[in-house]
């Protein structure tokens, strides 16, 4: 259960709503664990909802947790997570003479640890 | 004369003052009192280097200066030899004389160069030969030989100038390019030449070309045969045979400029 | 005794010979041109030689054709700045500003229109004149300059690739009209001499001999009884009228002449040239060799024949 | 502090109360002229030196929006010319559009000590009074444009005249304001609503134009009359740029009637010719109209070669000019309000177009009668850098040189004018008119342009100098507001406590009522937030008070 | 102020109206809070969207020290003499953040660093950076907010999330308002969405442009083209993977709206490419131009980072990377941006304010931002991991919320904000003030030689 992605952070609400509360908070740290995958990378790396995945990059690696999306809303082959200090440590600091690193469409190596808590169904949510 | 790096430099040191032009014609006394920037303190140039008369009319400098910016900045005349690593900003300005470095370079080479030859015998950073942000022109004259990899950007904007890259150049090679040529041995990233108005970028590897890029044909452009001999007789970068009587594919371009540029891409 | 005395050559101060060939103690008078090498390959040297001939075409003397021109060498691939055949053309012509001229109008009809060719200059010179820079209008915008090791080209765009040609091409102030005679008793031993002569002399380089196959029959000489003419036949020279012309220079025992014309880069060139071309023609059955002079009053340079051999 | 200076011995200009040249002693204390200070007072010898007012520049792009759009869009030319730290001064990046510290800096080692900000969107000027905090020593004002403010062209088209005066008066207060600017009236609407037009004329009534430019300029001439501005609407006309031009400005004068106007960097306003085709000199005929109206005031926005950037808010004019060289181009149109347009641009002497619109600046300087009603201006760094007023002296002062100058320029441009008949040198007092005084004049500023008791003590003092370049690049002394800046060409002093010129009529409160509704419905920020607290005046705003006046002559 | 009491039974009620969220760079100004001034909470943010709300109701006065030198609490006048050392002892300090503050607090950071020969830069250099290094390249038309609400007919936001980075863009400036010349709201215009994934945002969207990730520019590019007239090309789809007659049909669309729009966001500075990107798509709304009346706008984020873009730029000339080590502002971004400096290891001392580098910043720079190297200060208004990790900790108000002051709208509107409560906290203004001046003194005092004329 290994495989390779490639990672799109960015911007959402709840990391928006997390950062106001406290990045020390909890709410923060779960919001920015959070890894969404399209449903079809889902099934071919044999993932569901709620697992616990590592990925990775020759900057550093992190834990986080997998999501699924329906169809469509993110194209097969990459992943999305909320800009926080997981998707930080993929980061090069490499800036191309912009003063920008490439903090969007890095290459990662995702692999899966352990099985989520919590149970959850296998069709992602409608809204994700 | 001779220099030598004896205390590595702890945060970026500027060193335009070190030209074979103003050290070669001063005593050695005089050079160690040279005026450098360490960060934003004003330092002698004894502090970090040893100076020796070598007797020699080129400069020598010696040892590690990934931080040291601004070697052989306004350069107009004479040689310099380094052996070492390079920061930024090698040959700033530079209009004449020769650079020759044995070692790697920073980002920023020969910004707005309009003379002179650089040749740098490993690899190099960003930008190298490019205009400086906001300014449509980069270098407009001189020749930079780079035998190893340079990264993004490679001749951003330029004119006139001559750019051998021996190993692989990153993406965006030859942007806005105004006029010259950029010859790249090894693989080239993304998006080469893009919005060029004019010059000549040639490839020897398979490229991924702009849609804005029109395809022209096949041949054996008799300015290459030239341009290699040149090169062959004045660098040491070696030329395989099957480029100099090669086909190239000819592809002009940038089409949301000028569209007078082109791409020769070589035809194995 | 009458006629002998009628064939009497006339007295000469005579004290060299080679092969017996006598050796006029005199000199050639050459005047100063300006001249242009140009560099031409191609492909093969087929298409080379089709652009040098033509280049070189009708381009005997200044006097008709405004410039002289010819092959100077052949050039082997690693000669050329392109590494393909060549030649190598000098055109000669009397100032700075028609060379320019005659290279413009020259290059663009007979290179530029030949298949796969490309044009150089030949001359490392200060003194330049624009051809390329002239030429690439022909492109109508199409055209890309490119500079290597400070030259600049032009690549003009045609129906096989481009067109390369230098910008600027060297220009240099140097001799014409270097020369000297073959008299003989007939047409072919003297014509022999000819042969062996402009042979040698073609391995000169930075000469020619602007004449077809190196020789001039109708040599000349400066004005003519006709007020709008410049030149005409060198009456001294012609045989047949021998009898008639006061002071002829045609020795009793000589029945032809011909003159051999040559241009060179240098005065060196042209010393070396007929140094080579004299030694060649001269043989038991060429009688003298001697070299045209208008008393010094054309041109700045004097070849001394003795001082050639 | 000793807070009193004594300048003796220096030959004093101050045109405004008739000493032309005379030699007299000038005193200081608090920061204001007065008639005597005690003996502790600082002593200036200003032996051989000419003493005059601090320069008043009426017309220049130096704070706001698109200046500091402009600043961000030349990072390639601030490289060129660093403005470095002294001791006493901080650094900065110069170039033809300068930070806000070497702004300061620059203008007070040419001798100016007042800059009046000639374009602010209202929206934006909050920017424009943050920005002149930050730009040292000159006292600043600003003009606000409202021609083209949507809901004021409503309130004209529907003859609401009554609340058409107050909502203005309003606007000035709310924004801080020094008088109204109208640029290129009435094209807003085509430029930003119909695929990028302009106005053609300025009684334009096509189906593009909600409005004739006349009515909006007759109508704020009117408003500014009544209210009795300090100074009178600042206009930019119509066509500016345009081949045949000049009538357009001849007509907006003759709109003005009899009631003040001031007509800003009219040279770019005086071309006749066939629209479309190359320009010829209208100097004649502009000059002509000026020198036979007392109530025309105007600035001359000269033409200098080298670097220059547009930024007006002409946005039209600036789109077309882009497209000679497709050079980099900001677009930037402010709701409601106004639109801009920049361009970085380069004024050649060898360009046919270029160096008639030098030559008609110059023109404009020499056949004018009145030096008081006309102004040293580059409308910079539309024309070129203020940078440049030393240089223009000088060819106002030395026909010799302007000759000179003329044979380096585009000979066709050069004989299609009569600059080379103009024997006119200006004199040093002419001089101090056309920088000091007479911009003091024109913008009602009773305490600036002059050394009379009670002026501010803003002085300059110059070195007597042959050429008159050298010497109006380098004052040897400047005293700003009573203090010593500039001693023998260096800072000796950092000075910030500026002030902002404003005017503040009285309106009704109750026009709010009206402007709010226009406002919930197409502003995009809240109406509570658009008036600028005081706050933003730094405790250092300055009221001039208002007095309806037919020209400048009058008190 | 128009804060007033408005209920008599709960004294300590107050009511702000018009107050500003300056969360995000839209900078709602119609914010009515509602504030117990007991409590010092404010209990309701009327109007304000998920994020406003969460930037509102969450600010609570913590109890925690004010300055901190290495963790232990000290005075606050202690803590700013031991900052302005730091920087003056420093031989290539640097200033980063700034974006979440006001701009009377940001106008004091360039003449700091100007007196201590360090170098300035904002939050700027990791968000639209690239987008300034483009505007610096090819120009931008631009607008204000409002007359998109008025006039655009035509809507596109490209590479950027706004109903989860942005939620109100669409209400109150860009979709549904009615404006002036477009009565209808959503009706009157058309929304174009392009992105890689397909967001919240593309919801909202009439056309959604699924583009190859990576492949924004060649799209641009593309329609550039098209622009001067050249037809798209046929392999359209597998270049940039949209179909060759949708990007037709979309072409036609901008080229004949009446007033068009686009909003562009980290989609496009962020991916590779960067300032090409950003570059591209402003160079494609210039020349929309010869068409129709366009233009383009970078969605910015953070509340004010485009006011501390324009202080830098008044004062520096540069937006942002500006450095001063030899007495003038130099600007490179790459050679004096923070995540550079702090990757090759150059910044001996480094000042944040208003921001958290080390949460956000790459690894290599985080590693060596919290090493020996590097002394650090915080300057902040929340416990970070940077203020945790710096030597110097100073704790502030938060603006909009404690203080007022000016903040700049995405699109460069500057708005006064109105404070709700006050903070035992000293605001940025005050701390930075007095940093400023310490180390004028002490910049006085060290006597450093300054150029006079150009070197290099």
């Amino acid at each position: 259960m290994k495989g390779k992605l490639i990672l799109i952070p960015g911007r959402s609400a709840k990391q928006g709503v997390g950062l106001n509360k406290g990045k020390l908070k909890d709410e923060y740290k779960k919001v920015t664990t959070t890894l969404e995958v399209s449903f079809e990378d889902m099934k071919s790396l044999g993932l569901e909802t709620g697992d616990h995945v590592k990925i990775s990059n020759e900057i550093g690696e992190t834990n986080v947790i997998v999501k699924g999306l329906r169809e469509g809303k993110i194209p097969e082959g990459y992943a999305f997570i909320p800009y926080g200090p997981p998707s930080s440590c993929l980061f090069d600091g490499e800036t191309c003479a912009s003063g920008m690193p490439e903090s969007k469409g890095m290459k990662i190596d995702i692999e899966f640890i352990k099985k989520g808590e919590k149970k959850k169904t296998t069709l992602p949510p409608l809204n994700s | 004369m001779k220099l030598k790096l004896h205390t590595q430099p702890e945060v970026p040191f500027e060193a335009e003052s070190i030209t074979p032009g103003i050290i070669n014609k001063l005593k050695l006394k005089e050079i160690e009192k040279l005026k450098l920037f360490h960060g934003n303190r004003e330092v002698n140039l004894g502090d970090f280097f040893s100076a020796k008369d070598d007797k020699k009319d080129s400069l020598e400098i010696e040892g590690d200066m990934h931080m040291v910016k601004y070697l052989g900045a306004n350069m107009a005349e004479g040689e310099m030899h380094i052996n070492g690593d390079v920061g930024a900003h090698l040959g700033s300005a530079m209009s004449g004389g020769y650079i020759k470095v044995d070692g790697n370079a920073g980002d920023w080479i020969a910004p707005e160069m309009s003379g002179g030859r650089l040749h740098i015998t490993g690899n190099c950073g960003h930008c190298v030969a490019s205009a400086y942000r906001g300014a449509s022109n980069g270098v407009s004259g001189g020749e930079i030989i780079i035998e190893g990899n340079v990264k993004n950007e490679l001749g951003h904007g330029m004119s006139n100038s001559t750019i051998v890259v021996g190993g692989s150049s990153g993406d965006f090679t030859g942007v806005n390019m105004n006029s010259g040529t950029i010859l790249t041995f090894g693989e080239m990233g993304i998006r080469t030449g893009a919005g060029m108005k004019r010059g000549t970028i040639i490839c020897f590897k398979e490229l991924e070309i702009l849609p804005t890029f029109t395809y022209d044909c096949l041949y054996s452009p008799v300015y290459l045969k030239l341009l290699f001999k040149y090169l062959k007789e004045n660098t040491k970068i070696k030329i395989d045979k099957k480029y100099i009587d090669g086909n190239f594919h000819r592809w002009s371009g940038d089409s949301v400029e000028l569209n007078r540029g082109e791409l020769l891409v070589y035809y194995s | 005794m009458e006629l002998d005395k009628l064939l009497k050559p006339r007295k000469r101060k005579v004290y060299m010979k080679i092969n017996k060939t006598i050796i006029d103690d005199t000199y050639a008078e050459a005047f100063s041109m300006w001249s242009a090498k140009v560099i031409i390959t191609a492909e093969s040297d087929y298409w080379a030689m089709g652009a040098a001939r033509a280049m070189t075409g009708m381009a005997t003397s200044v006097i008709g054709c405004k410039c002289e021109a010819g092959i100077d060498l052949k050039l082997s691939p690693n000669e050329t700045p392109d590494g393909r055949p060549g030649y190598s053309i000098l055109v000669f012509t009397i100032d700075k500003e028609s060379l320019g001229k005659r290279l413009i109008e020259r290059i663009g009809q007979c290179v530029m229109t030949c298949p796969t060719t490309a044009c150089y200059s030949g001359f490392e010179s200060e003194e330049t004149v624009n051809v390329g820079g002239a030429l690439r209008y022909f492109g109508d915008g199409y055209q890309i300059s490119k500079k290597i090791d400070g030259k600049r080209f032009w690549r003009i765009p045609v129906f096989d690739g481009e067109f390369l040609v230098s910008e600027k091409f060297g220009v240099k102030k140097s001799v014409g009209g270097g020369n000297f005679y073959i008299l003989g008793n007939n047409v072919t031993s003297c014509l022999e001499a000819c042969y062996d002569a402009v042979k040698e002399m073609k391995k000169v380089e930075n000469v020619i001999m602007p004449f077809p196959k190196g020789v001039v029959r109708s040599g000349s000489k400066v004005g003519s009884k006709y007020k709008d003419l410049v030149a005409s036949t060198n009456h001294a020279y012609c045989p047949t009228i021998r009898g008639i012309v006061k002071s002829s220079s045609i020795p009793s025992n000589v029945s032809t002449c011909y003159e051999i014309v040559v241009d060179g880069a240098d005065e060196k060139a042209v010393a070396k040239a007929m140094k080579v071309g004299i030694n060649a023609a001269a043989r038991e059955e060429v009688i003298q060799i001697t070299a045209g002079n208008f008393g010094g009053k054309l041109g700045q340079y004097k070849f001394y024949l003795k001082d050639l051999i | 502090m000793n807070n009193e200076i004594h300048i003796k011995n220096g030959l004093v200009f101050d045109p405004t109360n008739k000493i032309e040249g005379k030699i007299c002693d000038i005193y200081i204390c608090d920061g204001k002229i007065v008639d005597k200070v005690s003996s502790s007072a600082k002593v200036i010898d200003a032996k051989g030196m000419a003493v005059m007012p601090g320069g008043v520049d009426i017309h220049c792009h130096i704070t706001g929006p698109k200046v500091n759009l402009a600043r961000k869009l030349m990072p390639e030319d601030h490289r060129l010319d660093p403005h470095f730290k002294t001791k006493n001064t901080q650094s900065g990046s110069g170039g033809i559009v300068p930070s806000t510290f070497a702004t300061g800096y620059r203008y007070a080692t040419l001798g100016y000590t007042t800059a009046m900000e000639a374009a602010v969107p209202p929206l934006m000027a909050r920017h424009a009074l943050e920005e002149m905090y930050d730009t040292p020593i000159i006292d600043n004002g600003y003009y606000v444009l409202l021609g083209n403010n949507l809901f004021l062209q409503s309130l004209i088209a529907e003859g609401r005249k009554e609340e058409f005066k107050e909502a203005v008066s309003w606007w000035l207060n709310v924004t801080k304001a020094y008088t109204v600017k109208l640029v290129n009236p009435g094209a807003d609407e085509p430029w930003k609503g119909h695929k990028n037009l302009n106005v053609k004329h300025i009684d334009d009534n096509s189906k593009v134009v909600d409005i004739a430019p006349r009515t909006v300029i007759d109508a704020f001439i009117n408003v500014v009359h009544e209210l009795g501005l300090p100074h009178p609407p600042h206009i930019h006309c119509n066509n500016l740029g345009h081949t045949g031009n000049y009538d357009t400005t001849i007509e907006t004068m003759k709109t003005a009637g009899d009631r003040r106007l001031h007509v800003a960097h009219i040279q770019f306003n005086s071309y006749s010719g066939e629209m479309g085709k190359s320009p010829q000199s209208a100097s004649k005929e502009i000059t002509d109209y000026i020198n036979d109206h007392e109530n025309i005031t105007c600035d001359v926005g000269q033409v200098m070669f080298g670097k220059a950037a547009f930024m007006t808010a002409d946005a039209p004019l600036t789109y077309l000019l882009r497209g000679y060289k497709k050079q980099k181009w900001v677009n930037a149109d402010t709701e409601c309000e106004s639109g801009c347009g920049i361009l970085p641009f380069d004024y050649q002497g060898m360009i046919y177009t270029h160096a008639l619109q030098w030559a008609i600046g110059l023109e404009i300087f020499l056949l004018s009668k009145d030096p008081w009603r006309i102004v040293l201006s580059t409308d910079h760094p539309n024309g070129g850098s203020f940078a440049n007023y030393p240089l223009i002296i000088k060819l106002l002062m030395d026909y010799e040189f302007r000759k000179e100058a003329m044979k380096h320029v585009n000979q066709k441009a050069m004989n299609s004018t009569i600059l080379g008949d103009l024997k006119r040198e200006y004199t040093l007092n002419e001089i101090c008119i056309i920088t000091r005084a007479g911009p003091a004049k024109c913008l009602g500023l009773k305490d600036k342009g002059h050394l009379g008791k009670g002026a501010d003590a803003d002085i300059t003092i110059y070195d007597m100098l042959d050429d008159k370049e050298e010497m109006f690049n380098a004052p040897r002394y400047v005293i700003k507001a009573g203090q010593l800046l500039i001693e023998n060409h260096e800072f000796v002093s950092d000075y910030t406590d500026k002030k902002v010129l404003r005017v503040a009529p009285d309106y009704d409160k109750d026009i709010e009522k009206v402007i709010k509704p226009f406002f919930d419905d197409f502003y995009s920020i809240s109406f509570g937030n658009y008036a600028i607290n005081d706050e933003y005046l730094h405790g250092t705003g300055q009221v001039i008070e208002t007095k309806k006046k037919k020209s400048i002559y009058e008190n | 102020m128009s804060a007033a009491s408005k209920d008599n039974k709960i004294v300590n009620e107050k009511i702000v109206e018009n107050a500003t969220c300056t969360f995000c760079g839209c900078c709602c100004d119609d914010i009515t809070l509602t504030v117990d001034m007991d409590k010092k909470v404010i209990t309701k943010a009327q109007d304000a969207c998920i994020l406003g709300k969460a930037w509102f109701l969450n600010h609570v006065i913590e109890d925690k020290p004010i300055a901190r030198i290495d963790g232990k609490e000290v005075a606050l006048d202690d803590a700013i003499d031991e900052a302005a050392k730091v920087l003056m002892d420093a031989k290539f300090p640097i200033l980063y953040g700034m974006s979440d503050t006001i701009c009377e607090a940001q106008r004091q950071c360039a003449p700091m660093m100007d007196d201590c020969g360090g170098t300035i830069d904002t939050t700027t250099s990791v968000c639209h950076g690239p987008s300034g290094m483009a505007f610096q390249g090819v120009g931008e038309p631009s607008m204000t907010l409002g007359e998109v609400k008025n006039r655009a007919d035509f809507v596109m936001y490209w590479g950027g999330n706004p109903a989860e980075a942005h939620p109100r863009h669409f209400a109150r400036y860009a979709v549904t308002p009615k404006g002036m010349f477009t009565p209808n709201g959503k009706d009157d215009r058309t929304v174009v969405i392009v992105d890689v994934r397909q967001t919240k945002t593309a919801g909202v969207a009439d056309i959604f442009l699924q583009v190859k990730p990576g492949k924004d520019f060649e799209l641009l590019w593309m329609l550039r083209a098209a622009c001067k007239g050249a037809a798209i090309p046929d392999n359209c789809k597998e270049l940039c993977g949209i179909e060759k007659d949708v990007v037709e049909d979309l072409f036609d669309k901008m080229k004949n709206c009446k007033y068009g729009v686009i909003f562009f966001g980290m989609g496009l500075t962020m991916s590779r490419g960067r300032h090409f990107n950003s570059g591209a798509l402003m160079a494609l709304a210039t020349d929309l131009n010869e068409f129709t009346h366009f233009v383009a706008k970078p969605a910015r984020g953070h509340g004010n980072v485009t006011g501390a873009d324009n202080v830098v730029s008044w004062q520096t000339g540069y937006p942002f990377g500006v450095n001063f080590s030899r007495g003038h502002p130099r600007f490179n971004p790459g050679e004096f941006t923070t995540v550079d400096t702090l990757t090759r290891g150059e910044a001996d001392a480094a000042i944040v304010i208003a921001s958290d580098p080390v949460a956000n910043f790459p690894k290599p720079a985080i590693d060596h931002i919290t090493s020996d190297k590097c002394k650090l200060i915080s300057i902040d208004t929340k416990q970070t991991p940077t203020s945790e990790a710096a030597h110097v900790s100073i704790q502030t108000s938060t603006y909009g919320i404690n203080t007022g002051g000016t903040v700049y709208r995405m699109d460069d509107v500057p708005i006064s904000l109105r404070p709700a409560f006050d903070s035992p906290f000293p605001s940025d203004l005050e701390v930075l003030t007095k940093l400023r001046k310490k180390v004028n003194e002490l910049s006085k005092k060290a006597n450093r030689p300054y150029a006079t004329k150009k070197y290099i």
